[in-house]
């Protein structure tokens, strides 16, 4: 059960990602729902990439016994891959409010229900 | 801004951004790397932009340097893949790990703290991407705030 | 640098010579503005050279594997890794060869055609920027051999896209299309991401050919293959989906959309490369190939009949574009929902195959003339400056060599011979008939309605008398002409002989898709 | 020989443009042939050449061009049913573009669980 955790947390957070996504009409309240869900997606990876009783995946930072095989480290590749795509997330948090910005200067409001000059 | 507000970010601002040089280069034996070290460096700049009025602080970071600092930043980061390839070896392919010159000094085994000078061309790789990501995130910050102070 | 080993390095290349392209356009223009044009140009079709390069040598002699960061590039398993491929892979084989030629001849043509309707403006260096990454974010997600690399293309393709979407700020329409592109494909993409960390929990590896060796289809697989493949059937703009489409392609540049097109493609590879390759028989054939099948019928009947009260132009053709996506739905699904059955004189072998073909084939006729119907808009668009059906009119009396290309390009879509367009849609009723007699009528009544509509554009475009309004307006510029010629001289050239394009491009990809052995084969190199 | 090299074997029948262009080639000659048999009294520069609407004159040219709104009403209007439900649908909005991507995802993960 406390090994499961984890991957309840994130079931948890991307449902309140999607949730906000979904019922909030602010513009920015659905970018930030967006954001959970990124959040979500991260914690799964760094999850499935956790190791009970293991160090960090630093090279010269193990001590002796733990180098030979067995490994007792967590994976680096899912760290990796976080990083990746948290930079990722970070382009697209720009981008997104940059355009936010934009449409605000334009339109006057927030509100995704009047957003909708492109219809039909 | 304050006064003091201005007076504590100019106080910060060289701690800031050597923290973040920090991060940059010790990318390949600490936690961090070129992007962390590269957005703990922007944050340092976008301190400035918060603390000083933006006509004031656009003349002294100016948006032309910080978009040099990109497309250097990652040119860098494509040639330095690109060398490999002269030698017939895989693009990204480190060809300066254990040649014992810059960053190729060869990495001791067992628990140590670690030096700098190993690697290969990994740390010259956190640089170039901290190169670019201190210019691209200060630039979306500059971007920024040029929307906001039009209004 | 000799031959040999440009082939072997072609496939990290072709990437990394636009990325570079991208980032270098804006040093180059402090000099001087003509010089960052003609390095941007060159650079393209150095791009396409080596692109069309690689996809020769590939259908040639076979895939080609690039091994990221090893001392040789074809080294895909290291000794000391214990069996396994450790390493970002770039695994490019017929159908990844099939993308990269159509990547090609879109962009270079896109690329030439975007200078004199983009001169205007203010910003062409981030411009051109934005859609070098988007040709390489594009041509790497059809090279990647790698799940997440696919994912970290698949996002730079959005994120370029987005933003040349709302490139014309056009105030704050081409923004809100922006947005609702960059959001709606982001939360597609975090799916992806979520998919790919579910099949690397399981199989400990990012490698398409390693999963797909181990693959189980289990339960979590379900769930990672609705996760992967409902969002990539987004980005290719499948019904109910497709919303985005219309607001997307009919803001940004005409040039950007025609790429557009393309990238919504490379999605639709992305969709098939994850079906045939990482799943193939292991999933459920019959209903995950209805699945695509509905999707691709209900792609086909709203778009086209979506499209027909459209008054903009350039949102009517994008509903065509949505409409024509369902032709390689169904297509490929049919191929998908026989998959199962691959026996001789099964049903693969009666009318699956032959569908596949039909509905590859129809990917580069779709891209070819749905780029060059775009491009023809654009040129009206930007002679004009009225995008709107009701407005234009008389235009074929000033734009002549606009619309004949006009002309070809409509034909075209229309599946009306002798061109492209009837080549592969003839493939997919007969074979479609075969499978199910009601979808192929489907398809044959959607190609009636497709001809209406286009009757309306070109009718209220080009016909009629010369209006006072459009007296001065003269034919589209030289660079624009050229991007549309390059694009109508392949649709007749597919047109006339389609043989050469099937055997020597299509079916080596179809085949390459559907033998799913060939391709672990590529990573795993049996004695 | 050029014949089979631009045959496309659909598993059904063969499709080939060159012996469809042949045809087509038939099909305008005779055309021509058709043609000449009428009657030759076409005058240029005289009112011959201008359109016939109705007896009017032809005044405005904005007025004559055919809108294309006027194309299709009677397909609109025949299936008026079937476009007001349809275009509703497409609000605009982008969570409902949202809710089209969840709920499509939904259906496709329940037919996927029970298959």
């Amino acid at each position: 059960m406390l090994a499961n955790f984890p991957f309840i947390a994130v079931g948890i957070i991307a449902i309140a990602g999607i949730v906000t996504m979904l019922l909030r009409v602010n513009i920015i309240r659905i970018i930030m729902g967006l954001t959970l869900l990124e959040a979500a997606g991260n914690f799964l990876l760094v999850a499935i990439g956790y190791r009970h009783n293991s160090i960090a995946p630093i090279f010269t930072s193990a001590p002796e016994e733990k180098i030979r095989p067995p490994a007792e480290m967590v994976l680096p590749t899912v760290q990796a891959m976080t990083l990746t795509s948290i930079v990722i997330g970070v382009a697209t948090l720009a981008l997104l409010l940059s355009f936010v910005m934009a449409i605000y200067r334009d339109y006057g409001t927030l509100d995704c229900r009047s957003i909708r000059k492109l219809q039909g | 801004m304050s006064k003091i507000v201005r007076s504590a970010a100019d106080l910060l601002y060289p701690f800031i951004l050597t923290f973040g040089f920090y991060i940059v280069v010790h990318g390949h034996l600490t936690a961090g790397g070129g992007f962390q070290g590269g957005a703990v460096i922007a944050t340092g700049i976008a301190l400035m932009f918060g603390a000083n009025r933006y006509k004031v602080i656009s003349q002294q970071i100016r948006g032309k340097m910080l978009r040099t600092c990109e497309a250097v930043g990652l040119i860098m980061f494509i040639i330095i893949g690109l060398c490999a390839l002269i030698d017939g070896k895989s693009f990204l392919y480190n060809w300066l790990a254990n040649a014992d010159w810059l960053f190729g000094h060869p990495v001791t085994y067992g628990s140590n703290t670690g030096d700098l000078y190993t690697a290969g061309i990994i740390p010259i790789l956190n640089i170039a991407i901290g190169i670019e990501v201190l210019g691209g995130l200060s630039l979306i910050i500059l971007y920024m705030l040029s929307g906001v102070s039009e209004e | 640098m000799n031959l040999d080993s440009l082939v072997k390095h072609s496939p990290a290349l072709v990437v990394a010579l636009p990325l570079l392209l991208a980032f270098s356009t804006p040093l180059w223009s402090r000099f001087n503005k003509q010089l960052r044009n003609i390095w941007v140009v060159a650079g393209m079709c150095m791009t396409t050279l080596l692109g069309l390069f690689m996809a020769y040598n590939v259908l040639r002699y076979g895939p080609i594997t690039y091994v990221f960061g090893a001392s040789d590039p074809t080294q895909t398993i290291p000794h000391d890794s214990g069996g396994i491929p450790i390493r970002i892979i770039f695994n490019v084989d017929a159908m990844s060869a099939f993308m990269v030629i159509i990547i090609a001849i879109v962009g270079l043509a896109t690329t030439i055609y975007a200078r004199p309707s983009e001169l205007r403006r203010k910003g062409l260096n981030s411009f051109y920027a934005l859609l070098m990454l988007l040709i390489a974010g594009v041509l790497g997600l059809v090279c990647t051999g790698d799940l997440f690399n696919m994912f970290v293309f698949f996002e730079i393709s959005s994120l370029a896209g987005a933003a040349l979407v709302a490139y014309r700020i056009d105030k704050g329409i081409a923004v809100e299309a922006g947005l609702k592109y960059a959001l709606i494909s982001t939360v597609g993409g975090l799916f992806f991401l979520i998919a790919v960390a579910l099949l690397y929990g399981q199989y400990g590896s990012l490698n398409i050919a390693v999963i797909a060796k181990m693959m189980q289809f289990t339960r979590l697989d379900r769930f990672a293959l609705v996760f992967i493949t409902v969002p990539l059937a987004m980005k290719a703009g499948a019904v109910p989906m497709h919303m985005w489409t219309p607001d997307a392609y009919s803001r940004a540049p005409s040039s950007i959309t025609a790429f557009l097109v393309v990238s919504s493609q490379a999605s639709l590879y992305a969709l098939f490369r994850i079906l045939f390759t990482l799943y193939n028989v292991t999933l459920d054939c019959r209903t995950f190939g209805w699945i695509i099948i509905i999707l691709g019928v209900l792609s086909m009947f709203i778009g086209v009949t979506m499209a027909l009260p459209q008054k903009t132009v350039k949102r009517l053709m994008a509903y065509h574009a949505i409409s024509q996506t369902g032709y390689m739905l169904l297509g490929v699904g049919v191929g998908l929902a026989t998959l199962c059955d691959q026996d001789k004189g099964g049903a693969f072998d009666v009318c699956g195959r032959t569908a596949m073909v039909g509905g590859v084939f129809h990917i580069i006729n779709h891209a070819m003339y749905k780029g060059l119907l775009f491009l023809t808009a654009g040129a009206v668009i930007h002679r004009t400056g009225v995008r709107n059906l009701e407005e234009l009119g008389g235009l074929g009396h000033s734009m002549k060599l606009t619309m004949v290309f006009f002309i070809i390009g409509a034909l075209s879509i229309a599946g009306i011979p002798p061109f492209n367009g009837f080549a592969s849609k003839i493939l997919i009723y007969e074979s479609v008939f075969m499978f199910s007699p009601y979808l192929a009528i489907i398809a044959i009544l959607v190609s009636i309605l497709t001809l209406a509509s286009f009757v309306k554009v070109f009718h209220s475009m080009f016909m009629g008398p010369k209006l006072p309004k459009f007296a001065e307006v003269k034919d589209a510029p030289t660079p624009m002409m050229f991007g549309m010629g390059l694009l109508a001289v392949m649709i007749v050239i597919g047109g006339l002989f389609p043989t050469i394009v099937t055997e020597n491009i299509v079916e080596p990809a179809v085949t390459a898709l559907t033998n799913q052995s060939a391709y672990i084969r590529t990573i795993f190199i049996l004695p | 020989m050029l014949i089979l090299m631009t045959q496309l074997d659909t598993g059904f029948g063969v499709w080939d443009p060159l012996v469809w262009l042949a045809a087509l080639a038939v099909a305008i000659i005779l055309g021509f042939i058709i043609r000449s048999f009428g009657v030759k009294d076409y005058k240029k520069g005289t009112d011959q050449t201008l359109p016939f609407l109705s007896g009017d004159k032809q005044e405005n040219v904005e007025y004559i061009h055919i809108r294309a709104s006027n194309l299709y009403w009677g397909y609109l209007d025949a299936l008026k049913g079937y476009y007001s439900r349809l275009i509703p649908l497409h609000t605009g909005i982008v969570t409902d573009y949202l809710l089209w991507l969840f709920g499509t995802m939904a259906a496709a993960m329940i037919i996927g669980l029970l298959a």
